[in-house]
């Protein structure tokens, strides 16, 4: 695969990394196109696909109709015709009518053919709360995902990320999932496009080391586990943090080796804690590092409640004090 | 023969569009709706929906609902709401719809039906709760008999289809008795008029004949993309591969509105099955507050439409009838403007709600997990009001 | 409500049961009704609805078009008006259709309304594998609707439990999904629809005391955990069976009372491991029971595979051998 | 004008079925489907697909798969398959269908499509390996330009509009070329023509004018739910409220069938958009092997389709036209008794495989996970087969 490339080593908020690693990806391969609700001349009610429509034209930048089934199920169709179809969920909430195109289709088609169709094609969709939006637009759906098994899950929390795994995940054989931390949009961050990462993206990422204990956290939740770790250091805890990055497939020696060393996890996300990720992450960890674990693994998410108002998320999401709370209750086992 | 056919001329554009008032304001008799207007239709003895008090409440109507619009609009921008999706334009679609409705009809929006929701006698800052993001839904369905805005395009439209098949259960369907027969206004976007859930529901209406009527304001835009990407025929026509008879009406004329609406609601009532209905409209803003429609659309397509302003055709109709005054329209201004000051210190003075109501409501009946989290949750709360308390 | 009965202690097969469920909660109010696809005149593929149709009409026992988001997404409506549908999905596999509808309306309208609307509507799903068919009927999505909150779910494994769930899930104000073991459809078991149990439905029951370990399954594999903890007796091991029974709301405090009892705690259910609803009740029991814990907890499920061909179930599907290899491993810890 | 009407008669029963073969054989021109069928349609020179020769193919290829078709089912009673959808009636439907794509064309099928898999030349026994439950797809869609057999209703239409959007891209449409221009045939049935998906293709399909032919077999049921509760109109008008052209044909007339694939896969891979079909036909046997029609229809039915039966139908004919002998007709019947005994003696002889292919193919590069279970799995193996050894 030729690397074409927008640029040099630059500045860019993670929408616009997303948009330069799409617009890569689609200099780089022809068959790579894009289809979605108002991701054309609109470029993405989030402004990800903008200025592609103009570079690459009605074909390769499709605003589709308005359902969500018939563009998965249509990218299924281009992927086995050997397109890369990315497409756009406008928001997490409106994966759902696509869900049986996702679990019974695009999860199932390679084994399905026993190998003889691959599928690749890439699901972009915004994903989380916190920006005062009304019901649907605040989805963690990730976990649905994530049980879902052909499917795999990148959630890129920084610029670099999200410019390489929207190009690595473009680049896979196998179908993506890719969650963009819809409140982090707009943080900027570096990006190295002419240097590939040589960390996998299907690996998680020691972010910052520590001895008292781990915070692991993925997309929209890695600040948010920094900016704690920061805080408890204030108080003289030294707290590992660890962006997961891939949701599926899990990178658990990432984990299990950091908790064998802190001896104590807290698991941050914004789903229900109930049935969430976090759960099975504590099923392996504790399965793995038992004699480990000085603290059960704790985890601070949503809570057990479908996504409230806007004006009471604030409550509803993890914030620094929750997760500060909760590494004090495993500091004091 | 019915103005609703089952058949599909050949060119797409034949499509006719009914048509009563002419943007200048000018009345065209209409064979089928005059009767169902001037309440002769059906045995006669319905109400005249077309006296000139009526014509006037519906110009006012028109009048206060955009006024509570533009500011809810305002409100957005000063940060009272999280987002507004307007409805300028639609004035007529929507006030017609709703009154065109019988009281003990049920009705299913979208996120967009100010219009209908203030003909149903739902207090618009009733709407702005969920714009605001205090509540998901700021009524009860049942005693409104309208349920609550939807925001998942299409997920709506089943749940109409359903209703009505109670409505059939409870024998309040062909009964022949206007205030017992009962139907359902099922209404959707040209947009969601893609969504599978939609054509699901035309597939079960259809079958169990439940007396639901679809009405799709057709504003030609779904964002940013244009009806023609939702269907290259006229969206009236899609029914008919069910056998559900259908019209186009401009959207813009109140009175072709509610002669579609009124008409297809009492076919429905009688007995005859599901109606589909098209108001050919204009979203005339953006599509919500975080929209930018400059990125998609030329002005000129705005202007053409300002020209055809639901609001003002209804005046110059009552104008050239003789039966509306300066000072009916300049009263109708002044009460648009006072509502939409009440709506101001309505929402500024509204409170922001306790956390707590996260927990509540998720089930009917008690739930351990739930209310664990509560008793959490408040422990944890208290923690901080302690800290308040000790500085 | 009257509670007329359909006959009293009897024996049935758990499809009868619930059958028999149904025809008691129909006699007993005339707003409960059945909708879904072929079980009127057929009586459904499982012929659970078996004469349903022609004690009570097609206006209460509703063969359907053949759409899932449509037969929930009308009950919805049909609940708002006032009835109590409940609706059968003919297939684990079929359920994704109606995706949409389960997630962002079953479960969220008495939310979204502030409570104002009740939505008593009963969703049931022949549930799980092991009956040799062709993809997409032996699916164990139970943990999707675990994740999803405003959903309740009860999966019975006994034919009394078939009833009386059947019943208690009808009354409930909340929608619940009932997860029905397939493959147990045919397995006998008393009835008794003159007492209604002591035994709320949201909670889980001790099948089976014991002191080494205690195995937990629900629905399919409550039978497996039955003959697992016989066969493991003969082995002079003792463990203690609980069913679940209600898989929302999750009833720990039986769980966690019975684990510090004996230590140690096997999972089984058949979906995959990965994301698996064991998972969740893994990460709470070792939050809860951190100390009391000899060895971690050890979950037997489905691989992290797509639900494989017929022919290879057998070795998917936790079975004796599997559990008391688990079972094994808790114990040398 | 085309027999591709957009045009639904207001009545319902009042849409006409193309039929080329009457039941007792007699052949009935057709202006438009004639030229199509000898191949001087669209400027001439194409292949004639009624010569005796090919008709009595046709024939010899309903005669062989009816012969399979039984044969599974008794495999099935055997213990040998899980279970069997049986095609028995549709076989005209089918081989028609088949014989009338191009071999470029891509086809997309159901769970039920043995004739076409048949005519495209795929081997009874891959389809086997499926209802056997040794494999969840028998072939290479790519290699056969036939998707895999598809269990959840509806979901393979949207993948047939999409394969359809990649042929537009890679420049397969609209040049004028037959050899290259390229077509989708999307097939699904009554029953599953009114899951949502089945709509959102029929949008996006109109909406791009993607190379697609839906073809729906009418078989009358939906294991027991008549087609009536589908659709109150002949399933034909569906897709017409789409501006998709449709048209009903006698699906157990091999011909009418041809007629109307060829040439709707003609006007697809022209640049004309897609096409509808509803092809009539029956399903004269069970649902599937776990069914019992008798609990859901009457005998008289069965019997009453028994009499249209598409073999005997298409025998009549070349026995008008003096173009078949007893000879042939035996001939027929034991090539279809040995393709019987062949299945029968390959299905018996295939071995199960070994569980480990569980772990294979769950993603096209490598997979901690499933590698972990899959090790896990094999060592846990290994035990027994130590203990086995052992012994
Ligand atoms: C299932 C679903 N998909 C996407 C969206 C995001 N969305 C909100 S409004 C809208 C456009 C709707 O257009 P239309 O139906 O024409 O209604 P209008 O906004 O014009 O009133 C979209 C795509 C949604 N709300 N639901
Ligand atoms: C989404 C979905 N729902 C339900 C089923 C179960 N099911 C299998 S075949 C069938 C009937 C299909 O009828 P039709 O589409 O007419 O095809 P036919 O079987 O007559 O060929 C049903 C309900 C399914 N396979 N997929
Ligand atoms: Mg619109
Ligand atoms: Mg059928």
């Amino acid at each position: 695969m030729t690397e074409t490339r927008s640029g040099h080593a630059t500045t860019l908020p993670i929408a616009k990394a997303i948009t330069a690693g799409l617009r890569d990806a689609m200099r780089a391969d022809d068959h790579v196109m894009l289809m979605g609700e108002d991701i054309g001349r609109l470029g993405g009610v989030f402004r990800v696909t903008d200025g592609l429509f103009d570079e690459f034209g009605a074909l390769r930048v499709v605003d589709t109709p308005l359902g969500e089934a018939g563009i998965v199920g249509t990218a299924v169709g281009l992927a086995m015709r050997g397109y890369r179809p990315v497409v756009e969920i406008q928001f997490d909430g409106f994966v759902f009518p696509a869900f049986n195109q996702i679990t019974t289709q695009v999860a199932k088609m390679h084994y399905r053919t026993g190998g003889r169709v691959t599928l690749p094609m890439v699901i972009r969709i915004p994903h989380g709360g916190g920006i005062g939006a009304v019901e649907h637009h605040s989805e963690s759906p990730e976990a649905l995902f994530a049980h879902t098994a052909g499917l795999r899950i990148l959630a890129p929390a920084s610029a670099q990320d999200a410019y390489w795994m929207t190009r690595q995940a473009i680049e896979s054989e196998d179908p993506v999932i890719m969650l963009e931390p819809k409140k982090r949009y707009w943080i900027k961050g570096d990006v190295d496009p002419d240097h590939r990462p040589e960390l996998s993206p299907w690996q998680a990422r020691v972010l910052r080391e520590g001895t008292d204990a781990t915070l692991l956290a993925w997309g929209p939740s890695v600040p948010l586990a920094l900016e704690s770790a920061g805080a408890a250091e204030e108080d003289g805890t030294s707290l590992e943090v660890i962006d997961l990055r891939s949701l599926a497939p899990l990178d658990l020696p990432t984990v299990t080796d950091s908790v064998r060393r802190t001896g104590r996890l807290v698991i941050v996300h914004e789903a229900p804690v109930t049935g969430g990720l976090g759960g099975e992450i504590a099923a392996r960890v504790a399965e793995e590092c038992f004699y480990h674990l000085e603290a059960p693994v704790t985890r601070v998410g949503g809570y057990s409640t479908p996504y409230p108002p806007a004006r009471t998320e604030h409550a509803y999401l993890p914030d620094l004090d929750r997760v500060l709370d909760a590494v004090d209750r495993v500091l004091q086992h | 023969m019915s103005v609703f056919q089952t058949t599909i001329p050949a060119v797409a554009d034949q499509e006719p569009m009914i048509q009563l008032l002419a943007p200048d304001g000018t009345r065209t008799p209409h064979d089928e709706f005059d009767a169902v207007l001037d309440g002769s239709a059906g045995g006669g003895g319905d109400d005249d929906l077309q006296t000139p008090e009526r014509l006037r409440g519906y110009y006012r109507d028109m009048v206060m609902i955009r006024a509570a619009d533009l500011e809810a609009t305002s409100l957005q921008r000063q940060g009272q709401l999280g987002l507004w999706a307007s409805a300028l334009g639609q004035e007529a679609a929507q006030i017609g719809a709703g009154h065109a409705s019988r009281a003990h009809d049920y009705l299913v929006p979208t996120y967009r039906e100010h219009g209908v929701a203030w003909a149903r006698g739902i207090e618009p800052w009733r709407l702005l709760e969920m714009f605001r993001g205090i509540s998901h839904g700021g009524w009860d369905p049942a005693e409104l008999r309208t349920h609550p805005y939807m925001i998942v395009l299409g997920s709506q439209a089943p749940h109409a289809v359903g209703y009505a098949m109670g409505l059939q259960r409870d024998g309040l369907v062909g009964t022949g008795d206007r205030d017992t027969d009962t139907a359902v206004l099922a209404l959707f976007g040209d947009g969601a008029s893609s969504e599978g859930e939609v054509a699901e529901s035309f597939t079960f209406a259809a079958s169990f004949q439940a007396p639901t009527v679809f009405y799709t304001q057709n504003n030609q835009w779904a964002i940013s993309v244009p009806t023609a990407v939702q269907s290259r025929v006229p969206l009236a026509q899609r029914s008919r591969g069910w056998g559900i008879p259908s019209v186009r009406v401009d959207g813009n004329d109140v009175l072709a509105v509610m002669g579609a609406v009124r008409s297809a609601l009492d076919a429905a009532r009688a007995g005859e099955g599901p109606r589909f209905i098209e108001a050919v409209t204009y979203r005339m803003a953006a599509h919500t507050t975080s929209d930018d429609a400059s990125r998609y659309r030329p002005g000129a397509e705005e202007q053409e439409w300002a020209e055809k302003d639901p609001i003002l055709r209804l005046r110059r109709h009552l104008e050239q009838l003789g039966e509306i005054g300066e000072d009916y329209v300049k009263r109708c201004d002044e009460e648009g403007h006072d509502l939409a000051m009440q709506l101001h210190h309505h929402i500024h003075g509204m409170e922001d709600p306790d956390p707590v109501m996260i927990f509540d409501h998720v089930y009917a009946e008690p739930h351990p997990v739930v209310d664990a989290e509560r008793e959490q949750y408040l422990e944890y709360a208290a923690q901080f009001e302690d800290e308040e308390t000790a500085r």
